[in-house]
């Protein structure tokens, strides 16, 4: 490798969530990442929800900061439209050819203010709305699309088709238009690619029975999405399609296109749809004020992830209804809605009238994904789906390929985003030597020391084109500003954020000595990073600035009342005048980074996210409270794709104990903790303190011990882990056997327990499936609540039932019966299909015994981290934050924050690591700007901010005084306003820059 | 001066008479609701003191010294107007001797040879006191120990007293006397009653003997007694005594304004609160309540004396004494500064 | 104009409503011009002191709006805001503050038109209550005709 | 001997001995007052401090209100509301629980002098009390008055008057009153708004910004209160009407969810406002919202700094 050309550049290729992920991580690691996106904008399908389950999180909400993060980064270079012609070479050195097609549209001159879109005369089906409404030709892909550039739909265009029309080119004030705009294929180098195509939803095209090309009540759930989001077609009004009353009764038909091989040769499960389905039910009923009458159809409701199964509780107590039966065909009714046939529990047929459907679609690899993959030469399983191993889970079948999303299988936005660090870890784990060689850094004057001075405000009217200027009187608010305290300077400007504006401010700066400035134009939102930059540029301090949305906030929405306008436009800058008089330059302040981490947990998860960040470079402690490491997976028989746990974990040990990046402490535990992110001092019990820049808790979790079943009575009963225990060690009492049965769900899904395992109908099929194989005329059943073997492991249970293993459904109100007699174990259990008791006497009882948090109170306490009720670590946000908790510098990987089968421990772990390796990258880390400080002379050690703070970033000092961790600070404010006697202010928000803007606004 | 008499029978029309050409304040109500109110006619005589001091006639606790406005379209901007001496003639009845002699103290300060506050002077002297002797002092009243007495004269133009259910009167400068000779009141011969019913009422006070020897002491003596930190320890800081003090007469200045201009203003403000030394810089000279608590004792009963030729900045009303939330009565400092100086 | 324009105060939440707001805008939803913002990184930043402030200096009205619960881009601030809500709420209902002179909503940054829809009825429902005479500070009364 | 000389004797017992163990370096009880139906704070270090220590109806302060800042160890003379005001002080750092004691008294109400003097408005030289009824005398008059008729208002909806967290009790508990129901909030409510502004404007129409209400008041130790605050300074110093209400809105939010219904506030007021309507207008909030009573236990949390995600909250929509 020395002797080759390392590129320090990653192509990831998808502009989804999980796309994103990995470009940022890539990007904040030392890494130039080319993102490759086939639409006009990022964002993928997450952009298109309404909601995210289980926390109801509104999707565009939490999704946008990441799509603006992205689209501003230095190191990421956005090709839109683009489609990748060819990667050639090998990990290291990759040439990739990309074709990036038209857009008709000079990106650095479009404004967006979507004058061009308002008179085209086309309209056409809105894919961001699932066609449900239309667009124009020249359009945005959402409204808070990123890049927020128009483009032109040039199959549709009249212009471009036809020669004719030409409207949005005289309309644009901007002269953006250019429709001779032509694809252009460019070449570049990268060390390694990162895939994420994502998913399509399966269209349900094919199933006649289900009638959705031909009746109008049946929709698909995207399609319902749409209707329930606020930008959806009915803006968030649930209709009946074919006649847009308010529904009354919803079906929900779950498993479409999934675990379905006759009719769509897709035999996995879906993995998301049960609990999209629970969303949208959910948020429906709750927009109908409780009125709607919503019934999920289902096989098995497979609510495995955290906090999904308390999620599938609230929503029966919702009254939401769920019906285990699969539809098998719709008939509409006259008159709108439809009639399903189906059979209960109890055998009855039924019919029950709806006035919607709404199919579960599964999720389906594209067409141009499968592709893809084939000229990539990438192993694809026979859904498609790219092939991985549980110990390698993103790495593709070909070096230097990296997945992460659904390309390896259909699965969830935390999962995604996991998948996604993970794979930022191991696309740069041999490109190491590169790192930073090709990241630019922004170099900026030292800000000139303003402190101090009177302030001479700078204040700037953009006309936004007509935007502004067609309703607001711009020349007034101009005259208006000049008359405010402290202006020295104002003037108006056509696009203040355009290059020639730019540098004009630069030069105004330093012409009139300028150390405020307002710019009275559109959304800080999108724009103050833009006009920040500038003022550093001109070497003043970047906080010295302040933004009046004359635009969205006035012009746009006032344009009936021009004068009100003009009356609005002149106190919103008289509002951001005061406060930027008040404003103070921010220092920002670099401290030192320990380039070491701390791994708490020497399991699979723990060696993992140790081992990865080897690979990168970073040093690594691991503390192991037992006296050898591997954890659960030293009693782990194989895994569910056969891999033998065994063999890895041995080979993990090995590469652990070699690597001189790693230091291992057996037979301790972490005492003390001290600092914060960077500057961690961590005491272990050994006495040992190690210094550490990042933390990575991955405590694991225990086999939950159960209470009943006869376990501990009866030798026969054992857990899941005591039987691979068994087959590890080929046990001869277990060849004999005969007979077994597996009871799934002991002690999950129970109510003091409300979680599944996650893990255990999976490793239980496989179980069966391996002693079926092994003995074909062994009696096998399996106890089970809900099957939840999701995504492609339903294959595994579809095997199992091939090869005859009798899966028999029971309640939590009908548990099976466990009796003894002569030392002959009788099981007891009621058959719901023929309503009949069998009674087994199996040679073994497997007990899936469910997997339970480890509480670490103390732990969590010492580095001020949050547990869930179930003892659960709790991420920092539960969509997009998954592996990261609130408190900067500290990751939590592996079964600490929830249980999950291995691949999943494995991901989390690289995760962790390309999560932590962001902080360890950065020999210096600034901190400061926008947060909080504390005016120790009014502090009275009450501890309220310390209290209300969600980041740990206070904390009182030895005289009982707070401080703030300026490391941890993220800004928000909840301090300063908490505290009764203003100790804590919030730079940049202080009380008398708001004081005087409501002193302005009146 | 005279003595005159006005009988049950004439006090309306005497009331009445005081009214002709000025305002009328008068004590209304009872107890702790006493105050001084606008009044046109017979008042009660049945009060043991306002409620709050008279000092708030001639020096309000907001007052608007002046006003300005900063608006460029009108002529003359950013000058500023005076907003004193809209002071109407008023005549007050019924200030008790001891809230008397507080406004004598107070008004050295606001009007002396160096110094002239034109509020206070416009107020001050557009106003005639008619004082109402106590014949009976309440358990907080000590106004004979403190140098006064229930039938003190000073800072009065006259002195009435509760007669047959009448009053009697007696004139104390001349322009109390031009105002009694143009009523309805008798001259009468009253110094002797006088002298009796002032006997009878300084000897149903207690006497107390520690002013003479607070007096005789040095002041760095008394200010570094040790006893200070025990003293101030009840102490909440909440300066009801100030407020409620016939002779406190501290105040802050405020400047409040709006787009349009704004008002200059003074408000009573108070040596109780750590911010009435507060210096700019953070720094405070009187750091805690301890320095707070001796400073006011200290003023009142040493550095005012040592201003005004002995006169005791305390009265003796006994106000500070009720209303003290943590009833630090400064009969009992006076003691213990005595003692402590001894 | 003779009818009574409202002056109302808005405190907006940044990530969240007043992302609506910029939406309302990319929309071109109208709603009255009647209402000036004071953007806020989060609704936990909003000290119940300012909507006094914002009363005391006249305003008719005050408007108040964040993430939804569980949305905020601070974690939790917007839990910490509710509960300083309720209390400030109940309090200045209860002292008589007409209850649509002070309200509350949680929009998030794709509820353009739930934006539009709170906008007008903020502005209408002040509009309804009438100018704030009562729970203001009094004018300065500066007798600038005197000044002058 | 009636239960409140059984009570002072045990104070001034269970202090001497708590003196001289070294368990306490300072007892903070009462001493007879100066003048008649009050008893002050009083700060026994000696033996010969503690025979001055008295128990009576007419200790109103919250002995509280003396902790914070204090370094030494103190033993407080708590009765109910005291002690829980104690415990929130803990709570919230501004006393170390090792260095306090708590003395706790059972309490049976205290007596409000506004309603003596209502009672009987001649000036009053002297007052005596058994454990139901007062004696007060003055020129010419003597007059018996039962306690329970003059009790303070919040003593008479105290529903703690034996203190639930203390070290030790000087005498067996006192019966809880009825809890406040406030059913004159909830006429008041049943007014328009603008009858309910005026009810609340007229109340507090004498203040004059004197703030013994916060003085007085065992929460507020703020090293700068909001209403001192000059940078800047948004709150008027003057008398103004709108000021002065600013004042009492915000200084009832600053004890919501932590104010223990003590009444020293009222006890201190000059000019007899009753402050505290402000503060049940938000007990009542807190109570409804988050059934949360204030320093009943060392472990609590106050309601302002936790939340639940399902905190109720209909008015926002």
């Amino acid at each position: 490798m020395a002797s080759k050309n390392i590129v320090g550049a990653v192509l990831v290729a998808g502009g989804g969530v999980a796309g994103m992920q990995a470009a940022l991580d890539l990007a904040n690691a030392g890494y130039y990442v080319y993102m490759v996106e086939k639409s006009l904008a990022i964002g993928g399908r997450m952009a298109q929800l309404d909601k995210t389950f289980p926390t109801n999180d509104c999707s565009m909400c939490i999704i946008s900061p990441k799509l603006v993060e992205v689209g501003r980064h230095i190191n990421v270079e956005l090709l839109t439209l683009t489609d990748i012609l060819s990667i050639e070479g090998e990990e290291g050195d990759f040439t990739v050819t990309v074709r990036k097609n038209p857009r008709y549209i000079d990106m650095s001159k479009c404004i967006a203010c979507g004058e061009c879109t308002k008179k085209c005369p086309k309209k056409l089906n809105n894919e961001y709305n699932e066609s449900l409404d239309t667009r124009k030709a020249i359009y945005v892909q959402y409204a808070q699309a990123v890049p927020l550039k128009y483009g032109i739909d040039a199959k549709e265009c009249l212009f471009i088709t036809k020669g004719k029309c030409g409207t949005c080119k005289k309309l644009c004030p901007a002269d953006a238009i250019n429709y001779e705009d032509k694809a252009e294929e460019v070449t570049f180098h990268v060390g390694s690619v990162v895939l994420a195509p994502g998913f399509t939803p399966f269209k349900p095209t094919e199933f006649d029975t289900l009638r959705y090309t031909d009746v109008k009540d049946v929709i698909t759930a995207l399609e319902f999405e749409r209707y329930l989001g606020a930008t959806g077609p009915t803006m968030g009004h649930v209709i009946r399609p074919s006649d847009h009353k308010d529904p009354k009764k919803l079906a929900f038909l779950q498993c479409v296109g999934s675990r379905e091989v006759n009719r769509a040769s897709n035999g996995y499960c879906s993995s998301v749809c049960c609990m999209y389905a629970i969303k949208e039910a959910l948020i429906a009923k709750e927009h109908s004020g409780g009125a709607l009458d919503v019934s999920i159809f289902y096989m098995d409701i497979r609510t495995f992830g955290k906090d999904f199964e308390k999620y599938y509780e609230k929503a029966k107590a919702a009254g939401i209804k769920f019906v285990r039966s699969r539809i098998h065909s719709i008939q509409p009714e006259s008159g709108g809605g439809v009639k399903l046939n189906y059979v209960t529990d109890g055998g009855a047929s039924t019919v029950e009238l709806f006035d919607v459907a709404v199919l579960s679609h599964g999720l389906v690899i594209t067409p141009e994904t499968k592709e893809l993959a084939k000229k990539l030469s990438l192993a694809t399983d026979c859904y498609n789906f790219a092939q991985t191993s549980t110990f390698a889970p993103v790495a593709l079948s070909r070096p230097g390929f990296y997945a992460c999303g659904a390309f390896t299988g259909p699965k969830d936005i935390p999962s995604s985003v996991m998948e996604a660090s993970a794979a930022a870890a191991a696309a740069t784990s041999k490109l190491t030597p590169a790192r930073g060689s090709l990241t630019k850094v922004v170099k900026v004057p030292t800000p000139v020391d303003v402190s101090g001075d009177p302030p001479r405000v700078g204040v700037f009217i953009c006309h936004c084109g007509i935007n502004i200027a067609s309703v607001v009187d711009v020349a007034k608010v101009v005259e208006f500003a000049k008359t405010l305290p402290f202006v020295e300077y104002a003037s108006n400007t056509m696009f203040a954020c355009s290059q020639d504006s730019q540098e004009k401010l630069v030069a105004l700066i330093k012409e009139y000595g300028l150390n405020r400035i307002v710019v009275s134009a559109c959304s800080p939102r999108t724009h103050e990073p833009l006009f920040q930059e500038t003022l550093a540029a001109a070497g003043l301090n970047k906080y010295l600035y302040e933004m009046a949305n004359i635009r969205n906030h006035d012009s746009w929405v006032h344009a009936g009342h021009p004068e009100e306008a003009t009356r609005k436009a002149m106190d919103m800058t008289e509002m951001a005048v005061a406060k930027a008089v008040l404003l103070s330059p921010l220092k920002e302040n670099v401290i030192d980074v320990d380039p070491t981490a701390l791994v708490i947990g020497g399991g699979v998860a723990g060696l993992n996210a140790a081992l990865t960040l080897s690979s990168q470079g970073f040093k690594s402690v691991i503390v192991e409270k037992d006296s050898k490491v591997g954890g659960n997976a030293n009693r782990i028989h194989s895994t569910t794709k056969g891999e033998s746990v065994a063999d890895y974990l041995s080979d993990l040990k090995t590469k652990v104990q070699n690597d001189p990046n790693i230091e291992l402490v057996l037979s301790s535990q972490v005492d003390k903790v001290d600092g914060y992110v960077g500057n961690f001092t961590t005491t272990l019990t050994t006495g040992q303190a190690v210094k550490h820049g990042v933390t990575i808790i991955a405590t694991g979790a225990k086999e939950h011990k159960p209470t009943e079943y006869l376990y501990g009575e009866n030798r026969r009963v054992v857990t899941q882990l005591e039987l691979d225990e068994l087959l590890k060690a080929d046990d001869q009492n277990v060849a004999k056997a005969e007979t077994f049965v597996f009871v799934q769900c002991v002690g999950s899904r129970e109510p003091e327990r409300l979680y599944c395992s996650k893990v255990c109908c999976a490793h239980t099929a496989h179980v069966a499936v391996e002693l079926k194989k092994n003995k074909p005329q062994a009696r096998i059943f399996v106890l089970y609540r809900d099957i939840r073997t999701y995504a492609q492991k339903e294959d595994l249970y579809k095997q199992a039932r091939d090869l005859g293993v009798i899966f028999i459904r029971y309640d939590l109100d009908s548990k099976p019966q466990f009796s003894e007699d002569n030392k002959k174990l009788t099981v007891k259990v009621k058959d719901p299909v023929s309503g009949h008791h069998l009674i087994i006497q199996p040679d073994y009882a497997v007990l899936a015994a469910a997997i339970v948090s480890g509480r670490e109170n103390e732990l969590a306490m010492k580095y001020k981290v949050p547990l869930d009720e179930d003892g659960w670590f709790f991420e920092a946000h539960q969509k997009l934050r998954p592996v990261d908790f609130a408190t900067d510098g500290m990751f939590m990987a592996g079964l600490a924050h929830y249980p999950k089968p291995m691949d999943e421990v494995v991901a989390q772990a690289q995760a962790a690591a390309a999560r932590a390796v962001t902080v360890l990258t950065q020999p210096k880390m600034t901190v400061g700007g926008i947060v909080a400080e504390i005016n120790q002379a009014r502090c009275s050690g009450c501890g309220v901010c310390k209290a209300v703070c969600p980041y740990s970033a206070i904390d009182l000092d030895d005289k009982g005084k707070a401080v703030v961790n300026e490391a941890m600070c993220k800004g928000c404010g909840n301090c300063a306003s908490s505290c009764r006697s203003d100790a804590p202010s919030l730079r940049g928000f202080t009380n008398a820059g708001l004081f005087a803007q409501i002193a302005t606004a009146l | 001066m005279p003595e005159y008499l006005v009988k049950e029978s004439s006090l309306a029309s005497f009331f009445q008479a005081l009214t002709q050409g000025r305002r009328l304040l008068a004590p209304q109500g009872q107890g702790d609701n006493c105050h001084l109110e606008v009044s046109t006619g017979p008042v009660s005589l049945d009060y043991a003191n306002t409620h709050l001091s008279p000092k708030a006639v001639f020096f309000p606790q907001t007052e608007k010294l002046l006003a300005f406005h900063k608006l460029a379209d009108k002529p003359k901007p950013h000058q500023y107007q005076d907003l004193g001496d809209k002071a109407e003639p008023t005549v007050i009845f019924g200030i008790r001797p001891c809230d008397a002699k507080g406004l004598s103290i107070s008004n050295k300060v606001f009007q002396n040879d160096r110094f002239t506050d034109p509020y206070w002077k416009g107020k001050y002297e557009k106003t005639l006191k008619i004082g109402l002797a106590c014949l009976s002092p309440s358990p907080q009243c000590f106004c004979a120990a403190m140098g006064g007495s229930p039938f003190g004269e000073v800072g009065l133009d006259v002195l009435a007293y509760p007669k047959d259910k009448g009053l009697g009167l007696r004139t104390l400068s001349p322009a109390g006397e031009e105002l009694i000779e143009s009523t309805s009141a008798e001259k009468a011969d009253l110094a002797s009653e006088i002298q009796d019913l002032a006997k009878k009422a300084i000897e149903a006070q207690g006497p107390l003997d520690a002013y003479q020897a607070i007096d005789a002491s040095k002041l760095m003596d008394l200010y570094q007694a040790k006893h200070w930190a025990n003293t101030a320890e009840p102490c909440l800081g909440c300066g009801v005594c100030t407020f409620f003090c016939p002779t406190c007469h501290c105040f802050d200045l405020q400047d409040e304004a709006n787009d349009l201009g704004g008002v200059r203003m003074r408000n009573w403000d108070t040596c109780m609160s750590q911010l009435f030394t507060a210096h700019g810089s953070g720094h405070n000279p009187r750091p805690s309540k301890v320095e707070r608590v001796r400073q006011r004792f200290m003023h009142k009963l040493k550095y005012i004396p040592i201003k005004q030729d002995g006169v005791r900045g305390c009265t003796g009303c006994g106000r500070c004494v009720v209303m003290c939330p943590a009833n630090i009565d400064i009969r009992s400092v006076a003691a213990t500064m005595a003692q402590a100086s001894a | 104009m003779s009818e009574f324009e409202p002056k109302v105060v808005a405190f907006f939440c940044n990530w969240c409503t007043y992302g609506a707001a910029d939406l309302a805008g990319v929309s071109r939803l109208d709603y009255p011009p009647n209402f000036r913002v004071v953007r806020l990184p989060c609704t936990g930043r909003l000290n119940p002191k300012f909507i006094m402030e914002a009363f005391k200096r006249g305003a008719d009205g005050v408007w108040v709006s964040g993430c939804h619960p569980g949305d905020c881009h601070y974690i939790a601030g917007n839990y910490h805001a509710r509960r300083k809500f309720v209390l400030l709420h109940s309090l200045l209902e209860t002292i008589g503050v007409e209850p649509n002179r002070l309200r509350f909503s949680w929009i998030s940054s794709a509820e353009a038109n739930k934006f539009q829809a709170m906008a007008r009825d903020v502005i209408e429902s002040v509009r309804a209550c009438g100018p704030n005479l009562t729970f203001r500070k009094a004018n300065l009364q500066l007798d600038l005709a005197e000044v002058a | 001997m009636g239960n409140l000389e059984t009570i002072t004797q045990k104070i001034r017992e269970k202090a001497k001995s708590l003196l001289e163990s070294g368990q306490a370096e300072v007892v903070i009880g009462y001493r007879a007052g100066t003048i008649p139906l009050v008893a002050a704070p009083f700060f026994a270090r000696s033996a010969a401090d503690c025979d001055q220590l008295v128990w009576s109806s007419f200790a109103r302060l919250n002995l509280a209100n003396y902790l914070p800042n204090r370094t030494e160890k103190v033993a407080l003379v708590a009765k109910g509301c005291d002690a829980r005001s104690a415990v929130g002080q803990v709570v919230e750092n501004q006393f170390p629980k090792e260095n306090l004691y708590l003395l706790g008294v059972p309490c049976s109400g205290l007596v409000d002098p506004a309603q003596v003097a209502a009672k009987e408005p001649r000036p009053i030289q002297r007052a005596t009390e058994s454990d139901d009824a007062i004696t007060i005398s003055g020129q010419g008059f003597s007059v018996d008055i039962k306690k329970a008729e003059v009790l303070r208002r919040n003593c008479r909806t105290c529903a703690h008057r034996t203190p639930t967290v203390a070290n030790e009790l000087t005498g067996p508990e006192a019966p809880a009153a009825k809890p406040d129901d406030f059913e004159d909030l909830k006429t008041l409510l049943a007014k328009t708004p603008a009858e309910r502004l005026n009810h609340f404007k007229d109340l507090i129409k004498d203040c004059l910004r004197c703030y013994a209400c916060r003085n007085a008041c065992p929460l507020c130790y703020c090293p700068v209160c909001f209403v001192d605050e000059t940078r800047p300074q948004w709150l008027g110093k003057s008398t103004d009407p709108m000021d002065t209400m600013t004042f009492h809105l915000l200084r009832g939010l600053h004890c919501a969810g932590r104010c223990t219904a003590c009444g020293a506030c009222e006890t201190a007021c000059p000019v007899n406002i009753k402050v505290r309507e402000f503060n049940r207008v938000l007990d009542k909030t807190v109570q409804e919202n988050w059934a949360y009573e204030p320093g009943l236990a060392w472990e609590q949390k106050p309601p302002l700094t936790v939340f639940q995600p399902n905190d109720p909250a209909d008015f926002i929509k």
